[in-house]
């Protein structure tokens, strides 16, 4: 029994290593690499709970999005961390944060479809900045004349946002629908 | 302080005085413009701000604000985008619509309007749930992710770039600059600027070079002509000066940075 | 007594968070901006021995380097992470190719020739992996207010490419014409 629980603490331990040293999330699956396939996934399940309930009352804590698992700082230290990096953050213009929102609500949509929900043209820098930042990219075309690129949100940008799929964005108000059959 | 003068007119009438809060100092106007992300913004923005039914629009006010909006614009001679025009001529058709006798059983589908509050409706939950995404916490921002270190004991393999990835780059580039389409990089061209780069790199080193230091002669004249032309070019940008006391004394070039 | 000994751990804890956090060990004048100058640098030293033993028996251990403090994996894990980073060579993005062309072909630029190119801002990140990769370097300022660098390419930029000059690189008239206009 006492070996037991001390096998399992080095399994943890190889995985709190793992995370706290990967800049990205990591997938189950690359986890499971640590352990060359000795290791089932419900096993690996259980060890990330643990893990994460051992990080509880601790400065990072290891959370779920997208892409994976990955240790983050708890939103509490946000503001002293700040104060390490002089910059700020760039902050979006309302006309890339809009065009964000109908990508990530109405995906996939083309530009004409946005600027058509938007009333007025899509500068290109708009959309050039958020595949940048590596938020939104091409999916497909359109099978319409000139075949407009169809645009959607990314992994990344879910991960960036603390999510886990696009479920969990906030609830775009769509109350006035029914009241719309005027 | 003097009354503004107003020229807008309404209906081919000028009119005397705007509303209160429509009032926009001209300085500021070009501000007030940025500050809308377009015609529904600025549609939104006046039944909001005059606590007007979005689903039951007075077209007649609506459009009399949005005008003397536009007519504002106008009047300060701001460039105004096609899409503010194409709203005004949206709402007067939609206004002129409603002022024709309807048959009475294609009233409720039929509404002008419908297609405008649709349209209003939508944008601006997007512009709200824009907000309400903004809010959340973001890497980088509100969010930091651990990433401290380990020794990699596999070494780190550098990206490798093909010739083919550069050139897909820089096709790239070209399409979307419009204004260097025309612009095509010739081979010549490439060994004129390579030849740029490698003078000023010179001109680091040595501060000053005299003009004929420039050029070996044993490098043969094609090479001479490549490095004239470099000259040209980089004087002509303005990064390298050339100098002359006298005539027939000798020239010296420089890097412009170093004149100062 | 006890009051003490918790302020002590939530300073510790502001250091943990930011030292797991960054990607760049932290120098000790870095870390005092985290206590806006209200911590002596002594103290600061003292607190940063204790987080060090802190750590001791975990998977981590707190180092001090030449340009100051980050936390690393203990080297009996160097094998086990080794696993996750298969030798699959990175791509370098998009924004680092475009603005490596743009240099290649029109050099010398300065950072605001190659942001007016491709009409978004270049990001410092991107320059510092070529400038890292020893493909670019700066040759000069251009005489204007500011001053900004000029960049060019290297020789070993050449060499990678196994170039032996910037005329061997594929002049983009030399490509059918046709092919061009789709």
């Amino acid at each position: 029994m006492m070996q037991e629980t001390q096998s399992i603490q080095k399994l943890k331990n190889v995985l709190e290593a793992a995370l706290l040293t990967s800049s990205q999330p990591l997938a189950l699956e690359e986890m499971l690499r640590l352990f060359e396939g000795k290791m089932e996934r419900a096993t690996l399940r259980m060890l990330l709970d643990e893990l994460k309930s051992d990080w509880n009352e601790r400065t990072l804590e290891l959370v779920q999005i997208a892409s994976g698992w990955r240790f983050q700082a708890r939103l509490e230290y946000a503001k002293v961390l700040g104060r390490l990096s002089p910059e700020k953050p760039a902050k979006y213009s309302r006309a890339v944060l809009e065009t964000l929102a109908i990508i990530a609500y109405k995906q996939p949509v083309t530009r004409g479809d946005i600027e058509e929900i938007r009333g007025v043209a899509v500068n290109q820098a708009v959309l050039r900045t958020l595949i940048e930042r590596g938020w939104i990219d091409v999916i497909g075309h359109r099978d319409v004349p000139g075949r407009p690129s169809l645009f959607a949100t990314t992994k990344n940008f879910l991960d960036d946002l603390n999510l886990r799929s696009l479920q969990e964005l906030p609830a775009i108000d769509n109350l006035p629908q029914q009241e719309m059959e005027i | 302080m003097l009354p503004p003068v107003i020229s807008a007119r309404l209906h081919g009438e000028p009119i005397a005085s705007l509303p209160q809060d429509l009032y926009i100092p001209p300085e500021a106007l070009e501000v007030y413009l940025d500050a809308f992300e377009g015609p529904l913004d600025l549609l939104l923005y006046l039944i909001r701000k005059h606590n007007l039914d979005i689903l039951d629009i007075r077209m007649a006010d609506l459009t009399q604000q949005y005008m003397s909006y536009v007519d504002k614009m106008h009047a300060a001679k701001l460039e105004l985008a096609a899409d503010y025009l194409l709203m005004s001529a949206m709402l007067i058709e939609i206004k002129s619509r409603m002022l024709l006798p309807r048959p009475v059983e294609l009233e409720q589908e039929d509404d002008p309007r419908a297609e405008l509050v649709r349209r209003l409706l939508e944008y601006e939950a997007i512009k709200l749930v824009a907000q309400k995404i903004d809010a959340l916490p973001q890497v980088g921002r509100e969010l930091l992710v651990a990433q401290a270190c380990f020794e990699h004991v596999a070494k780190v393999q550098l990206p490798t770039v093909e010739m083919e990835d550069l050139l897909v780059a820089w096709r790239s580039v070209l399409e979307r600059a419009k204004h260097y389409t025309h612009h095509h990089i010739s081979r010549e061209e490439l060994s004129v600027r390579e030849h740029m780069s490698l003078i000023l790199r010179r001109l680091q080193q040595d501060g000053m070079l005299e003009f004929t230091q420039i050029f070996v002669v044993s490098e043969g004249v094609q090479k001479m002509v490549t490095y004239f032309l470099a000259l040209l070019e980089l004087a002509r940008e303005g990064l390298v000066k050339m100098t002359q006391q006298a005539a027939y004394s000798p020239i010296y070039v420089q890097a412009s940075e170093h004149m100062a």
